[in-house]
């Protein structure tokens, strides 16, 4: 087995990139696949809500009770909501929201995360041993009260200009800072491991001979190849932080209305589950899509970037 | 053959009672399997310019963890390690790394000890970067000169390792190696990686640039038949001591420590026959964390007396008449008599002609 | 092990844990219970301790308090034979030593008033509640009234006398006078500071001489539900069920879940669903269930800080609400069971005035009131600035979570923004905005939220300029707008100790007109409660006001059709 | 050795029988056919050493042998014969039943190869009661005996032990306890030595011609190291890309090997006796099974190759005295 | 062992001390205080009621010295008060923590005895159309938003098909062991189906782990047929790290699912920190956090317990082993 192993690993790499092969692994993994396009997609039309409430004509955020709960229509294509808003308009900004959210606070968390379980894997010692008490301190830490002191920090009493305290998405950013305070264990945790043991292997012992300094043999020799767990655990942490906010929704900590996220959409509209269900079903549905196909990307990345996995 | 006739004045590399323990495992008491390997006990050993030295011996009997030291990957807890007069163990910052630059590793995993994220130019380039030597373009030109030197393309400076085969990524090592134009290279089991018929090649490149350069080499391998073709002297470590330390050519005359006499036993030689039952060396490699008593080699050893379980020799020179004075030394309270080898366990007979 | 067998383990296990159980059926239930399904667990039981509307809810239907409102909003007795008052000669106004006008009132326990252990109500347990009231460590919430009983002179074991040290127009409203069992009580009185954790209401809640009502509780399960059964002792009409279960069920989708499957069969309209959910359980299940709309006296308005630059220029503020369409608002959202408020005075109450100045939308005299005070020109947004370039935008805030408020919210948003005003919403977790922004006045702008009050209440608190929210005054007061004037504080005043009815309608009508011309406060609606009910139940009768509905719970009565 | 062409049931009856053997993995690059159609035969109670490079298929037609080629390999060719069985006609379900009774295999890595979380004992045990009724405590005797016979000191207390109680010499011999548990015909020791120190390297080469002296099976001892393969074996086979290139008695191996390539790899392997300055070399790299020269696999590397052994692939034929090679430049004995 | 067992119960007594500081602090320092609660939903409190009430309830102190008279007590025994649910605080969360523990633990076991054979069959038959069927339920029940599933059982099984009670503990009267298992069917459902996605795939990982490893191969080699290496050879190095992952998760039975037991209104211990937390009861949350925390100190050391009890080559004494 070995040795059909070894010559199918180098095979593989000789014939083609590392990045053909990667994206043949990932090819392979149809799911993976069809969840990419599906994200892609749904992120075009996201960020492109301006331009299709242009097309169609019509306006996420127009009140208009004489046109509450209609049902589609050619002027509003899944009908509307309480307020007689146009709901797959609402539903593309809920999914611009949901999504901004997940990747920003996924990329906050993982960079924290990164820099954090570098400094602990490589420089060891004392350095670790505080940053990983400080890990767990985070982990240990009662969510609730913390996101409710958190939800409640006079934002001017910490300095920041008024532009920005009162600029309307600072819901949205309240959220995306508390899901990244809480959110980097996780990468910083595998980050740790990672590094600790591609800091034994022997090209970056071979920089340390060579006269490396800490900074570059994190930067150059561990950082890209701890990257895959980072890249996994991130594209899994999106599907998560999306849920949290539909859970932090649920409890009235979530981002406010009138900005519009599937999970705030769905919170408000679980009351009206029995007389206008399909309120509820689609930022229900289009959660438990996205953060599905979230889930089956970061399983297709786990499986293209391990190298075992090649009988695929 | 290069080895100098005349030892220069001042070794390029003097290393003086090293010692190293680690503690494994974690604390508390789950940890899988604790306690204090002494990886090093005291080894001492000089190498002069141009002088390959081989540092034989299996599997964790602290080869490995003196190389690292040497090379200041580890601190040690004490001894001295001097490397053109600097003493390694205590440089720091700039002057560490200007020592460093004279100063080159090779190791033994040709998959691993190359970044798999970094295209090979920028891995041989590296230690140039590192050291800020020339611009871009020069530093290019230098890389592209070292890897000529070691059999590889230049134009294959864009290639990821992973596009190479294990040979042909022990030279890429071997050229980021060279590319400073170190004074010792250090090579820990350089070849055991590698398959039969590329082992050679690369034994050769090593020999090539030796001589090319009048490089010293530190050449730590578990094989003596290698040793036989590339060191000038040879030191035999067993559990963190070295117990013997003689020219290439007097060790396999005539070793003097019963495990060198084991160690060349031990190894196979290609048509000599079937072995003969009985010639291999009873007992266990011991544990690291819990050495014996006395002289660590007595529980394997047939010559062992009651001294050997309690004391451990000191390393001291050869009795009798021998290749110079100091140059063959054994750590043994019984050591092996001068003599022939004896038959059957020396060499073949020679290699079968096509 | 095959994976087969494997295979089989799996579905196995999920069968056996689920469906096994599934398959036997929840016992019918007779209609001799019944149970009621409410949002809010009573954290406490004890009558005096704490204050909240689910204590209220289910003691209703153990005690009767001396004096309550009924649902034609009259003060009514229920514990006492006569209400005293001045006409009966039950109260007499008695001057006192500070040359003040005090009033002696008395009162006379109700024939047959029993303690659920036989125990007889008396006057002892008058003075021990009077005793418990004033103690300022026994925890009393509510300690004014108490306060404000200068002594008690008992006459016999039902009668005595109350002895207040002011003559207000409501001297014989004692509805907060919670009467407690001395008998039981006393011992645990001991130690004041203790009372309130060693009460026995909370220590020994099924305790039968703890109540005198028409059921006893019988059984409590922290945080999920409690079972009332018929008290023996009660000296009134013998209630039709035998047995009433109040459940909690906080989210009110559950709730109207647990309607629909039959767990419970009535949804108490005081802590039940939201109002457009009843609308829209009306539509759907209107033929199976009477369902009641009764607008209260929960009055949902927006308080806005007169310290606000903006918000201290009355055309800015008549502008705001004359820029809203309330009543289409409340046609559309509400289908028109929430009236629009003009001021604080709940339309059914006998104080309020039809001459009051009322707001209708009109969007062309917002535009005139903000081009003259200076709010001409538009930005690129379209929404207005000043000569300084400052954008016309005000924080509004409320409870986050509470979503009746926030679709409110978003409508007043995009009505504003017509107007060429900037809304930013903000919410907040109740505790913070109630336990921090509105009570220390952090609020900019606007903090919606409602007031709860009784029926002609003197909104001393929230309009007297004394009551304004600072550090000075550790921030005490419900004046959260910071609204002073002096005519308003001297009509609080006189409102207080105005007897005569036909001068107070004068006074309340001024105090009403001014609130109306400052618009400390822009007035939004009065919340009404939907009462989802069962055909089969009858006797249920919405008060709207603070008064529930268990008050009546002995005219509750199964009816099968 | 028997010659290849041997049927099973001749008078010669060798214990294992390979006929044309091909194993295939597919590949996102194509099938690579590991084993390219070998042929082989082991006699009773003989040693066949089997040398290659890695990639060379040596131990993928070793695992054949058992039907174990790992997930998604298959034999996609050939039979494998141990005796008169049939082995790659069986059903999947009746292969356990020959494993470990007739026909063993030991591994290359002695720290991995014993399941960490049971006891040597009970591992041992387990072979035996797999293919021996009897009561728990006859299975626990019999890997007592086990345990002695490969020498292992305290068989009592060592029984006990957990395999990362044991050094890899000790582990090693438990794994041979454990092969030979059931007293099997044949033995495929695949590397057995190679993660083992030299000292220990030779005991346990000296411990399986001990037990091949006590319990007579054949083996078929697979190694990248002719010295190795020189101390033990009877016969042996040299494999390249996933062919034999050549077979003999290692006698005539060592003393006079034909094929290009075993000459130079041995040639090339430094020895303790002459010592030149320079070693041979094999020039090029371990071939690639899926990009071979289209004839003699071994074409690109060979000094003595032309344009016929770049056209076609010699087959392996007897160059007098049994000894097989497949070369055309192989010089044969003169009859 | 012993030894052992006790340092690292002493570390689990500091680490509840900070923490216990931590959450009071955390708790403290949020806004707002419980009169201020008291005083919106009954605006006849005056003034001074409030400041006589707090200082009733000692607010007026500072938060070092409230948390010193609570530490105090609490090291006499005397945990406070619960001022939501006016009991002493160890008297309130018995019922609370036997629901969890019901409603928590039954839905563990039901987890892991769904999660490890399916887990097992999906890593042996990895990308089979059954693996991925399991992975895509695996990943659905993952991702799906908890409240909302708890909606739909309560729709599907309590309201069209109305074989299920909706929502609560027993029923009025009833309080029998069938009675009590029909109310957790849904709720334990619906944190089933939420939790045994993760540890299948945790199964399913370790499990296509192990069987690449070469003791398998050993133990294919000596004859041991698949299902007998599956659950000789295989299952019990599976196991070893899903163990730990179980047990960690075990310290969350403690603390409640407060959504599911908010949907299904189930007096659990999730509910009860968050109201709590919410309603400003600073013992009752304090005690609950602690106790939860105790609780996943304990798990840990459980699970490094079990860890070593599974896995021979972690051993209590020094020694032992090969460094190697």
């Amino acid at each position: 087995m070995n040795a059909a192993h070894h010559a199918m690993t180098r095979t593989g790499g000789a014939a083609r990139g590392v990045w053909s092969l990667f994206f043949h692994r990932l090819g392979a993994h149809r799911l993976a696949v069809g969840s990419a396009v599906f994200l892609a997609v749904l992120g075009v039309l996201a960020f492109a809500t301006p331009a299709i409430e242009a097309v169609l004509g019509v306006d996420a955020n127009l009140v208009d009770l004489s046109q509450r709960f209609q049902g589609p229509s050619r002027a509003h294509l899944l009908g509307t909501d309480e307020l007689g808003r146009d709901l797959a308009a609402r539903l593309l900004y809920g999914g611009q929201v949901s999504l901004f959210v997940g990747l920003v606070a996924a990329l906050a968390s993982a960079v924290t995360g990164t820099v954090i379980g570098l400094l602990a894997g490589y420089y060891g010692g004392k350095l670790d041993a505080l940053l990983m008490r400080l890990t767990d301190g985070v982990i240990a830490l009662p969510l609730l009260p913390l996101l409710i002191v958190l939800a409640a920090l006079d934002l001017e009493k910490l300095g920041l200009p008024e532009s920005v305290v009162q600029d309307p998405n600072i819901s949205l950013y309240r959220i995306i800072v508390i899901i990244s305070l809480v959110g980097w264990t996780t990468v910083a945790r595998l980050v740790r491991a990672a590094a600790l043991s591609v800091r034994e292997m022997d090209y970056v012992l071979a920089a340390t001979a060579a006269g490396a300094g800490g900074p570059r043999i994190m930067a150059v020799h561990i950082l890209p190849n701890v990257i895959s767990p980072i890249i996994v655990a991130s594209t899994l942490s999106v599907g998560n932080v999306i849920l949290l906010e539909s859970v932090l929704s649920f409890l009235g900590l979530g981002i406010q209305p009138p900005i519009a996220s599937w999970g705030n959409m769905l919170t408000g509209a679980q009351e009206l589950i029995w007389s206008s269900p399909e309120l509820a079903f689609y930022p229900g549905m289009l959660i438990f899509v996205t953060v599905i196909a979230f889930n089956f990307l970061g399983d297709g990345l786990q499986d293209a970037m391990d190298p075992r996995a090649m009988e695929g | 053959m290069s080895a100098p006739e005349h030892r220069a004045t001042e070794p390029l590399l003097e290393v003086r009672d090293l010692v190293k323990h680690f503690t494994i495992g974690g604390k508390g008491m789950f940890a899988r399997a604790s306690g204090r390997v002494q990886a090093l006990n005291g080894v001492s050993f000089t190498i002069g310019p141009g002088e390959t030295l081989a540092l034989v011996g299996e599997s964790g009997c602290g080869k490995t963890t003196a190389a690292r030291v040497i090379a200041r990957l580890y601190r040690p807890d004490s001894g001295v390690v001097r490397f053109k007069g600097m003493d390694m163990a205590t440089l720091k910052g700039g002057k560490l790394k200007s020592a460093r630059r004279a100063l080159q590793m090779v190791f033994q995993d040709p998959y691993g000890s190359l970044n798999p994220r970094l295209p090979i130019g920028a891995v041989i380039g590296e230690p140039l970067k590192i050291h800020g030597v020339g611009r871009a373009a020069e530093r290019r030109q230098r890389v592209a000169d070292v890897m000529v030197q070691v059999g590889l393309n230049p134009g294959d400076a864009d290639r990821y390792p992973h596009q190479f085969s294990g040979g042909q990524r022990q030279r890429i090592a071997i050229a980021r190696a060279l590319v400073l134009e170190p004074e010792l290279i250090i090579a820990d089991e350089p070849l055991s990686a590698l398959d039969v018929s590329i082992q050679s090649q690369i034994l050769n490149l090593l020999k090539d640039i030796q001589e090319d350069r009048g490089l010293a080499f530190l050449f730590i391998t578990h094989d003596l038949a290698v040793v036989n073709y590339f060191a000038d002297r040879v030191a035999v470590m067993y559990l963190g001591h070295i117990v013997e330390i003689a020219p290439r050519a007097a060790l396999f005359a005539a070793p003097r420590h019963p495990y060198s006499q084991a160690l060349i036993d031990a190894i196979p030689v290609p048509g000599g026959g079937k072995r003969r039952l009985g010639t291999a060396t009873a007992g266990d490699v011991p544990n690291p964390t819990s050495p014996p008593s006395g002289c660590p080699f007595h529980p394997r050893c047939a010559r062992a007396t009651g001294t050997c379980r309690e004391t451990m020799p000191a390393l001291v020179d050869v009795p009798g008449p021998g290749p110079g004075q100091g140059e063959h030394k054994v750590a043994c309270h019984h050591p092996l008599e001068d003599g022939p080898l004896e038959d059957g366990a020396g060499p073949a007979a020679g290699a079968p002609q096509p | 092990m095959t994976p087969r067998a494997l295979r089989h383990w799996a579905i196995l296990a999920v069968l056996a844990g689920g469906l096994g159980l599934a398959a036997c059926g929840e016992p019918e239930r007779r209609r001799d219970t019944l149970v009621i399904g409410m949002t809010q667990y009573p954290s406490t039981l004890n009558p005096n301790i704490d204050s909240m509307l689910a204590k209220t809810y289910v003691l209703a239907m153990t005690r009767r308090p001396f004096t309550h409102h009924d649902a034609d909003w009259n003060l009514v007795c229920a514990l006492c034979e006569t209400l005293p008052t001045l006409e009966n000669g039950l109260a007499v106004p008695e001057p006192l030593a500070n040359g003040k006008q005090g009033v002696a009132v008395t009162y006379t326990i109700k024939q047959g008033a029993t303690w659920g252990d036989g125990t007889p109500v008396t006057t002892k347990d008058v003075l021990f509640t009077y005793e418990v009231g004033k103690h300022p460590a026994s925890g009393v919430a509510d300690g004014e009234l108490y306060r404000r009983i200068l002594r008690i002179d008992v006459k016999d074991a039902r009668t005595f006398t109350l002895h207040l040290d002011r003559l207000t127009f409501d001297y014989n409203a004692i509805n907060n006078f919670q009467l407690l069992p001395a008998h039981i009580e006393r011992a645990n009185f001991k130690d004041p500071k203790e009372y309130r954790k060693r009460t026995a209401y909370d220590a020994d809640s099924t305790n039968p001489g703890l109540y005198f009502g028409p059921y006893r509780i019988t059984e409590k399960k922290i945080g999920s539900r409690i079972v009332l059964e018929r008290n023996p002792t009660w000296w009134g009409k013998k209630p039709y069920f035998k047995k009433i279960v109040v459940r909690i069920i906080e989210k009110t989708a559950a709730l109207e879940a647990n309607l629909l499957s039959g767990s419970i069969d009535y949804i108490a309209g005081e802590l039940g669903l939201l109002l457009d959910q009843g609308l829209a359980f009306e539509k759907r299940h209107g033929k199976d269930f009477n369902i009641q709309f009764k607008p209260g006296l929960v009055y949902e308005h927006i308080d806005l800080n007169l310290e606000n630059p903006f918000l201290k220029d009355r055309r800015v503020r008549v502008a705001l609400i004359t820029a809203l369409n309330r009543e289409e608002l409340s046609s559309k959202l509400f289908d028109g069971r929430q009236p629009v408020a003009d001021s604080f005075v709940h339309p059914l109450d006998w104080i309020h005035a039809k001459g009051t100045p009322r707001y209708r939308y009109d969007p062309a005299r917002a535009d005139r009131l903000l081009d003259a005070a200076g709010w001409a020109k538009r930005d690129a947004d379209g929404f207005r600035i000043n000569a300084k370039g400052q954008r016309l935008r005000f924080e509004l805030m409320t409870t986050a979570g509470s979503r009746t408020r926030e679709l409110v919210q978003q409508i007043l948003q995009s009505q504003w923004r017509k107007a060429g005003i900037d809304i930013r919403i903000r919410n907040e977790p109740a505790r913070v905005y109630f336990g921090e922004t509105v009570t220390k006045r952090k609020f900019k702008a606007m903090a919606m939220f409602a007031w709860l009050s009784a029926p002609e209440s003197v909104p001393r608190l929230t309009l007297h300029s004394s009551q304004i929210t600072t550090a000075a005054n550790n921030w005490s007061g419900q004046n959260y707008t910071s609204y002073k004037n002096p005519e308003v504080d001297k009509l609080l005043d006189a409102i207080e100790i105005e007897l005569d009815r036909a001068k107070r309608r004068v006074l309340w009508a001024r105090l009403q007109m001014l609130y109306a011309r400052d618009l400390p406060v822009l007035p939004l609606f009065f919340r009404a409660d939907p009462f989802i009910i069962p055909k089969w139940l009858k006797g249920i009768r919405p008060t709207g006001h603070q008064d529930p509905t268990t008050l009546w719970v002995e005219h509750w009565r199964a009816e099968q059709p | 050795m028997s010659s290849a062409s041997a049927a099973p049931n001749s008078a010669s009856a060798p214990v294992l029988t390979v006929r044309d053997l091909e194993v295939t993995f597919p590949t996102p690059q194509g099938p690579l056919r590991a084993v390219a159609g070998i042929s082989y035969s082991i006699d009773p109670g003989r040693t066949l050493g089997v040398v290659g490079e890695s990639g060379c298929g040596k131990s993928v037609s070793a695992l054949a042998v058992l039907g174990l080629v790992p997930p998604p390999g298959r034999v996609t060719g050939g039979t494998i014969w141990l005796g008169a069985l049939e082995v790659t006609a069986m059903d999947e379900d009746a292969l356990p039943a020959i494993r470990g009774e007739r026909v063993s295999m030991i591994f290359q890595e002695p720290m991995t190869a014993l399941n960490p979380v049971l006891s040597v004992g009970e591992q041992i045990a387990e072979a035996w009661t797999l293919h021996r009724a009897g009561p728990a405590a006859d299975a626990r005797e019999a890997a007592l005996t086990m345990l002695e016979r490969v020498r292992i000191p305290n068989p009592v207390e060592r029984y006990a032990n957990y395999p990362h109680q044991m050094s890899g010499g000790m582990r090693q011999r438990a794994i041979i306890a454990m092969a030979l548990a059931c007293g099997p015909e044949l033995l495929i020791a695949d590397e057995p030595t190679t993660a083992l120190d030299v000292t220990i390297q030779a005991q346990i080469i000296e411990l399986m011609m001990e037990m091949q002296a006590e319990f007579g099976m054949a083996i078929q001892f697979i190694s990248h190291n002719l010295g190795v393969v020189s101390e033990i074996a009877d016969d042996v086979m040299v494999m390249y890309g996933g062919h034999i290139v050549e077979m003999a008695t290692a006698e005539q191996i060592f003393s006079n090997p034909r094929h290009p390539y075993t000459r130079a790899l041995m040639e090339t392997v430094p020895r303790l006796g002459a010592r030149a300055r320079r070693l041979p070399t094999i020039p090029g790299t371990v071939p690639d099974i899926l990009d071979l020269p289209p004839g003699c696999a071994f074409s690109d590397r060979c000094p003595l190759a032309d344009e016929n052994c770049r056209q076609a692939a010699p087959a392996l034929e007897d160059l007098g005295g049994g000894h097989l090679a497949a070369c055309f430049k192989a010089p044969k004995d003169s009859p | 062992m012993t030894r052992y067992v006790m340092g690292r119960l002493v570390e689990s007594v500091i680490v509840l001390v900070i923490m216990s500081f931590v959450i009071y602090a955390l708790i403290g320092l949020m806004p707002g205080d419980p009169i201020d609660l008291m005083i919106q939903s009954d605006p006849r409190l005056t003034p001074a009621d409030a400041a006589r009430l707090r200082a009733v309830y000692g607010l007026d102190k500072p938060l070092v010295e409230r948390y010193l008279h609570w530490a105090t007590a609490a090291l006499s025994g005397d945990f406070g008060h619960s001022r939501l649910y006016v009991r002493p605080v160890l008297e309130v969360m018995p019922d609370f923590l036997l629901n969890t523990f019901n409603l928590m633990g039954l839905t563990f076991v039901i987890s892991i005895v769904i999660a490890v054979p399916v887990g097992v069959y999906a890593a042996l038959r990895q990308h089979s159309a059954g693996d991925y069927a399991i992975n895509l339920a695996c990943f659905a029940g993952i991702s799906v938003p908890i409240f909302w599933l708890a909606l739909m059982l309560i729709i599907l099984f309590a309201v069209l098909i109305p074989v299920l009670p909706a929502s609560g503990v027993s029923s009025i009267g009833g309080g029998g062991f069938l009675d009590h298992a029909r109310h957790l069917v849904l709720p334990v459902v619906t944190l089933t189906i939420f939790s045994v996605g993760s540890y299948t795939r945790f199964m399913r990982a370790s499990t296509i782990e192990v069987m690449r490893q070469d003791y398998i191969r050993t133990a294919f080699a000596k004859g041991a047929s698949r299902n007998r290496v599956v659950v000789r050879h295989a299952l019990r190095n599976a196991l070893l790290p899903v163990v730990t992952i179980i047990a960690l998760s075990f310290g969350t039975l403690f603390s409640g699912a407060l959504i599911t037991e908010t949907m299904f209104a189930y007096p659990g211990m999730g509910k009860l920190i968050y109201d709590s937390i919410m309603g400003n009861d600073f013992n009752m949350a304090l005690v609950a956090l602690l106790f939860a925390t105790l609780v996943t100190l304990l798990a840990n050391l459980a699970a490094d317990i079990a860890y070593a009890w599974l896995d021979p080559r972690i051993s209590y004494k020094s020694g032992g082993g090969s460094p190697r």
